[in-house]
């Protein structure tokens, strides 16, 4: 692009150091850098978590004891999930995508406050490490569950209060991430940047960024409860001290469940980017996808309670939240209809990134329909706390974000190392993820409604087939994980230079070198156009510049 | 979709551009006030949600409790906590003249508010203070028999009171410590008439922890 | 499928039907779709898009159809659901303990037992209730759950109509043994179970009855631990490798066991007949390091075929050395 | 920025006057916890807290002087406190 003549002179981010060796990264304010930081350390903890999970699933190769003994899979499963969702699945895309990307899509320099950004991966790794801290200790890692219930979790002797501290920490990072969105959002878009023509991977952060901050503290004040409970026996939630334990479940939910909408809303706006750049057209229906995001994020809101559906709360919170579940489910299926319409007459080119995210149409919405069982009274009371359950949330995190987190990484990559990936590579391991990730997950739901209930140990042996194919399918999925990662590593390093604008896209980080220059715009950009106006592009038949 | 709008790009002139770009281009080096506010304001809700989560206990444990919470009420010391409302508030207002103050450049005047408005903080503390120590001594603490003996409604209320107002103290102390900070700037000047966000946005601060217990004290004082 | 004990669990499977019915299409419209549209508008075929911003009837139309599809199964749903919350005056009512990690079922009559006992035909009201942490009471037979919670006393109504043996599940984590916290619920006919709560006839009547009355049925402990737990085994042996007051069951797996035997010892071959004794006859042999307390005969106090299935209970799930 | 601040200058006197207002209204509510009124005590005392905050938001907070958003954040936050607090009260309240 005509620009990227001109910035072929700036350094880009990695060259440009401000500090000398690891220094030039754990204390560089640079967005970009930032970005990079917290994409090494998730992954980092991510495989973790990974192994947990695949560990878990041998032991559920047969009934009784596979591999480890009950106690052990019980602290597993409990850092499976805390893992996965503290430290993986709610920070990702915003501190990795979100950090690198927001700038610049609303042509910026930075953030607004580069260095609370820093300190928001400080606190994550901090956060982090009290998490994983209690494997080592005295006493045994922490086997409440992500959930953390009482009085179970005032009564174990296992270490955990140090990972509820992870987790408040991890919060206090994710709020702080999310001012600092909010306020670059409100304080430093381009001229020309109105709202409505900002990106809608920018809306989607916008309005995760009001979730993690308005949603956040609440769960972050039940851990500290929790905690001052545990250490100090004040009376709080403990019912041998005349607490009420459903209303920690209050509060749990209270901030839990607008946090799965913390981990999709980003990733449905790296959708919303993907999908017009590979069909090379306007996105259909820009405000109402924008407005979505911020309907999803309020509504998100009013339907906590719909994890509770047998805890035993009134009979009238059961109807209401039953209701405004139901009520939830749309705005996410008129993204999806919109999403689908954008195919409608675009001029189609069929890439990696493309793929990914019509494998997550297919599996969030099947992810996002079986929310609706769940949602529904008569059949969650009886699948829920269930694989039924499980199976639902891996389709909505797994086959959502993380599948996302695959594409943004497939399409961003040029944009991110200059380097290009492996197509035909990539596009590989696309159906092994798909049929291994189905087995897995899929035979759960069955399961599940059969009536084998989670977090268990142990099973009864007619649950035995559905549980080896489901096995199975983990290693299946883990391949096809090994063929995609062990590209993008290898094209890190081997791979060809990339162009500015390999995919022909339209939005401001396509207008900048690959990668980008330290400062990212060389002049601040003037908008003068909606994200996705490909008039111009369209105009010589052969897109690519 | 029979009748498909096709968005035209929009030119624009060279003296176009550059007449937006004067006007809206803000270059980064430069301190954004109205940022660093909104900043802070966000800041103010998580811990206005913080404190609500707090409250929302207690409006639950009330309702479930509410003769309980009664009698247990009549405990405390209804003399100390109106003084310390009394104290709070006057903080405030010192708080909000040294900002009225150092916007009209009189930093003698901003330094001895803001002075004022630590001797009030640390005044609030003390009586706290001695609040806290009063109940230890009756035997009313966390995990004690004296209190393990009581009905459940009485534990849970002490309780909410140990951690709402202990949790409030905490931000007293961190406000204190935000306040001697700004102390130094002032006196440094790097808080000045021409750039003043720090102070303010510390205020903010303050005005929310007293706020807070603006609430507070009704709801554990004023039962009966 | 897995059987349905009542007309409410045949409701619920109406109402799953009726939600995945309405998810199935609409997943097929969206992936066809999705699939035809990247054929059709492939960049070979339709080198030029065009650029549609939106169209405003469209856009309602599939917010409304949404709306009123999920108003449907709402309160379809609902309207199922109501049968298991509202109680009928002619309920009988029965207390559910639960505690880790067994259960107790409290009769009217001050009658208490490990498994539980209902008549069919006739609602039960569940007042449940916990002594320590979370459970929640499950009977997938029935398609329902209701969490036990301590310091609070939970309900729900389910009316049995099929005669037979249904697992009854623990379905909240409660630590440890939480997957174990199985027992079973039967189901007979309103004459015997009255016969049975005024003690003219013994539990095990009511296990024969169902056996030989309900198709399909299977061993009543199919292999979980449930008995275990419900002739309380597991107070001193433990699941997994914890010293318990006993030796634990996963010790079972070394090839012998080092045995005192009339104050000498020996070592012996762990195999069924090893168990066997040692439940019969626990003094006789008593493992290294546990002579101190002797385990309570358990000669007359459970039958035969109890003795059996523990038996090759443990040795298909602990005994590795299999001869 | 600095423009922005300079127009909204405050009177001290005006700081004095909502302070005066405050310590009133503090003595009002202890006077009036005395009284016996009943199952209105909570909610008086709750309206008495409501306005003193709403004095000390809108003047020493300076949100009545500020821009637009800053109001508009404020009522979503709110908003969303008042949402968590109706929605519990379908359970607690109907139990
Ligand atoms: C990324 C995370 C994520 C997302 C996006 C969702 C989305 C949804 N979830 Fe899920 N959920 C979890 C993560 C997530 N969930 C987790 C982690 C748990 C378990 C926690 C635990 O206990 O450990 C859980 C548990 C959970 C429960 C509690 C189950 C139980 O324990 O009993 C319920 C109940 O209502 C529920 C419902 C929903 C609904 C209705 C949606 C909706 O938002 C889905 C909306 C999407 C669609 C509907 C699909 C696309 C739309 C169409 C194809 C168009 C057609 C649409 C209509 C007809 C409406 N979820
Ligand atoms: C995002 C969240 C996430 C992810 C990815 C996974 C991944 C996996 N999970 Fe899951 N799981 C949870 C979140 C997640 N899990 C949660 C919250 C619980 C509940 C815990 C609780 O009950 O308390 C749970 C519980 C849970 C159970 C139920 C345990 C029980 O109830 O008894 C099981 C059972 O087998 C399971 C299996 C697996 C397996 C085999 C994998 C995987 O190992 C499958 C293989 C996947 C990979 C090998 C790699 C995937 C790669 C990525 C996602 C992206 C990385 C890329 C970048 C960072 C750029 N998990
Ligand atoms: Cu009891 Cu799980
Ligand atoms: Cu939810």
């Amino acid at each position: 692009m005509a620009n990227g003549v001109l910035a072929e002179r700036l350094e880009n981010y990695l060259e440009h150091k401000t500090h000398k060796g690891i220094f030039a990264w754990i204390l560089s304010t640079d967005h970009k850098r930032i970005g990079i930081l917290y994409l090494v350390s998730m992954v980092t903890f991510f495989w973790v978590g990974v192994t947990l999970g695949f560990l878990m699933k041998l032991e559920m190769l047969t009934p009784g004891k596979t591999i480890v003994d009950a106690q052990t899979y019980n602290t597993f499963f409990t850092l499976h999930g805390i893992i996965m969702i503290f430290l993986f699945i709610i920070p990702g895309i915003p501190a990795v995508f979100g950090n690198f990307f927001l700038p610049i899509q609303i042509g910026a320099r930075d953030v607004a406050f580069p260095r609370l950004n820093l300190l928001s991966w400080y606190l994550y790794i901090i956060g982090g490490l009290f998490a994983i801290a209690s494997l080592f200790l005295q006493g045994g890692p922490i086997d409440t569950g992500w959930t953390f219930y009482v009085p179970y979790s005032i009564r174990t002797t296992t270490n955990v209060i140090l990972p509820l501290l992870g987790a408040f920490i991890l919060g206090f990072s994710s709020i702080l991430t999310g001012l600092n969105f909010i306020t670059t959002v409100h304080r430093l878009r381009a001229p020309g940047m109105t709202f409505f023509r900002m990106p809608l991977f920018v809306w989607a952060l916008y309005a995760t960024a009001w979730i993690q901050v308005v949603a956040t503290p609440v769960v972050g004040i039940t851990i500290v409860l929790v905690i001052i409970e545990r250490a100090l026996h004040v009376g709080i939630f403990d019912p041998a001290l005349g607490g009420d334990p459903l209303l920690f479940q209050h509060l749990f939910w209270i901030y839990s469940h607008p946090a799965v909408y913390i981990m999709i809303l980003p990733a449905m706006g790296v959708v919303s980017e993907i999908i017009p750049t590979f069909a090379r057209r306007t996105i259909f229906g820009y405000k109402v996808i924008a407005f979505s995001s911020l309907a999803i994020a309020l509504i998100g809101y009013f339907v906590w309670a719909h994890h509770m559906f047998s805890s035993g709360m009134s009979n009238t919170s059961r109807a209401v939240f039953s209701l405004l579940t139901f009520l939830v489910a749309v705005p996410s299926g008129v993204k999806v209809f919109n999403w689908v319409a954008t195919l409608y007459k675009g001029s189609i080119e069929l890439r990696a990134p493309l793929i990914y995210v019509m494998m997550f149409i297919f599996l969030f919405s099947i992810g996002g329909l079986t929310g609706l069982v769940l949602g529904s009274l008569a059949t969650d009371v009886h699948v829920t706390d269930t694989y039924f359950v499980v199976a639902h949330f891996h389709y909505v995190m797994f086959g959502g974000t993380a599948i996302i987190l695959f594409a943004a990484l497939h399409y961003w990559f040029p944009k991110m190392f200059g380097k290009m990936y492996y197509e035909k590579l990539a596009i590989w391991a696309t159906p092994f993820i798909f049929i291994g990730f189905n087995m897995l997950y899929f035979t759960m739901f069955i399961l599940g409604y059969n009536g084998m209930p989670r977090r268990y140990w142990s099973y009864l042996p007619e649950y035995q087939t559905l549980h080896i194919i489901s096995t199975v399918g983990s290693w299946i999925l883990i391949a096809g994980l090994a063929i995609m990662f062990g590209n993008l590593i290898y094209s890190l390093f081997k791979g060809k230079p990339a162009e500015a604008n390999p995919w022909g896209g339209v939005t401001l980080e396509w207008q900048i070198p690959s990668p980008p220059p330290a400062e990212n715009f060389e002049e601040i950009p003037v908008v003068n156009h909606g994200p996705y106006d490909f008039s111009i592009i369209n105009g010589n038949s052969d897109g690519k510049s | 979709m029979e009748n498909p709008e096709i968005s035209t790009p929009i030119a624009i002139s060279e003296s176009e551009k550059t007449e937006q770009a004067r006007h809206l281009s803000i270059p980064h080096q430069h301190k954004d006030a109205i940022g660093a506010k909104i900043g802070m304001w966000l800041f103010l809700f998580t811990e206005l949600l913080l404190f609500g989560g707090l409250f929302l206990l207690y409006m639950a444990y009330r309702l479930q409790y509410t003769k309980d919470f009664v009698v247990a009420a009549s405990e405390l010391n209804l003399v100390l906590g109106t003084l310390n409302t009394i104290i709070l508030l006057t903080s405030s207002l010192t708080m909000a003249l040294s900002i009225a103050a150092i916007q009209r450049g009189k930093k003698k005047l901003s330094v001895a508010m803001l002075l004022a408005t630590i001797g009030f903080a640390l005044a609030f503390l003390v009586i706290k203070y001695f609040e806290w120590t009063a109940k230890f001594h009756h035997g009313i603490a966390p995990n004690s028999p004296e209190l393990l003996s009581k009905p459940n409604g009485e534990i849970i209320f002490y309780g909410m009171y140990y951690s709402m107002t202990g949790l409030h103290a905490l931000h007293v102390i961190i406000g204190m410590i935000i306040l001697l900070f700004m102390l130094v700037f002032l006196l440094r000047g790097s808080i000045s008439k021409n750039d003043y966000i720090k102070l303010e946005n510390s205020g903010l601060y303050w005005h929310l922890v007293d706020l807070i217990w603006i609430f507070l004290f009704p709801l554990f004082y004023l039962l009966h | 499928m897995f059987v349905s004990a009542s007309n409410y669990a045949k409701n619920v499977d109406s109402v799953m039907l009726y939600i995945i019915g309405i998810s199935v299409a609409l997943l097929l419209i969206i992936t066809f779709a999705m699939i035809i549209f990247v054929i059709r508008y492939n960049r070979k075929k339709n080198p030029i898009a065009s650029q549609i911003e939106g169209n405003k009837t469209l856009e309602v139309v599939w917010i409304i159809i949404p709306v009123a599809l999920v108003l449907t199964m709402f309160f379809y749903s609902f309207s199922v659901y109501k049968e298991s919350r509202v109680v009928p005056p002619n309920a009988m009512n029965v207390k559910v303990e639960a505690k880790m990690w067994a259960w107790k079922f409290y009769y009217d009559n001050g009658k208490v037992t490990d498994t539980l006992f209902l008549p069919a035909g006739r609602p039960v009201k569940f007042n449940i209730v916990s002594q320590d942490v979370n459970h929640s009471f499950y009977i997938p037979a029935f398609r329902i759950k209701e969490d036990a919670v301590p310091g609070r006393e939970n309900y729900m109504v389910v009316k049995p109509e099929q005669i037979g043996a249904f697992d009854i599940a623990c379905a909240e984590y409660c630590g440890l043994n939480h997957s174990l916290m199985y027992t079973r619920v039967y189901v007979v006919p309103e004459k015997e179970f009255a016969q049975w709560l005024n003690g003219e006839v013994d539990d095990d009547y009511l296990r024969k009855y169902v056996a030989s009355h309900s198709e399909g049925y299977k061993d009543y402990l199919s292999g979980s631990y449930a008995i275990l737990f419900a002739k309380g085994c597991v107070q001193c042996h433990n699941i997994d490798e914890r010293k318990g007051i006993g030796p634990s069951f996963p010790e079972l797996r070394r090839q012998f066991a080092r045995v005192n035997v009339g104050g000498k010892d020996t070592t012996v071959v762990i195999d069924k007949e090893y168990l066997r004794e040692s439940i019969l006859y626990p003094e006789t042999m008593i493992v290294k390091g546990y002579e101190k307390q002797a385990m309570p005969s358990m000669l007359n106090k459970i039958k035969d075929e109890e003795l059996e299935l523990i038996v090759d209970l443990l040795y298909s799930n602990f005994v590795k050395n299999k001869q | 920025m600095e423009k922005e601040h300079k127009e909204h200058l405050i009177p001290y006197g005006t700081y004095f006057l909502v302070w005066l207002s405050l310590i009133s209204l503090t003595v009002l509510t202890v006077t009036v916890a005395g009284i016996e009124l009943g199952r209105i005590a909570l909610f008086v005392a709750l309206a008495i807290a409501f306005v003193k905050s709403t004095l000390v938001v809108s003047y020493f907070m300076h949100i009545k002087f500020d821009d637009l958003i800053f109001r508009i954040f404020l009522l979503v936050a709110l908003v969303t406190l008042a949402s968590i607090f109706i929605l519990t009260a379908t359970d607690i309240f109907f139990r």
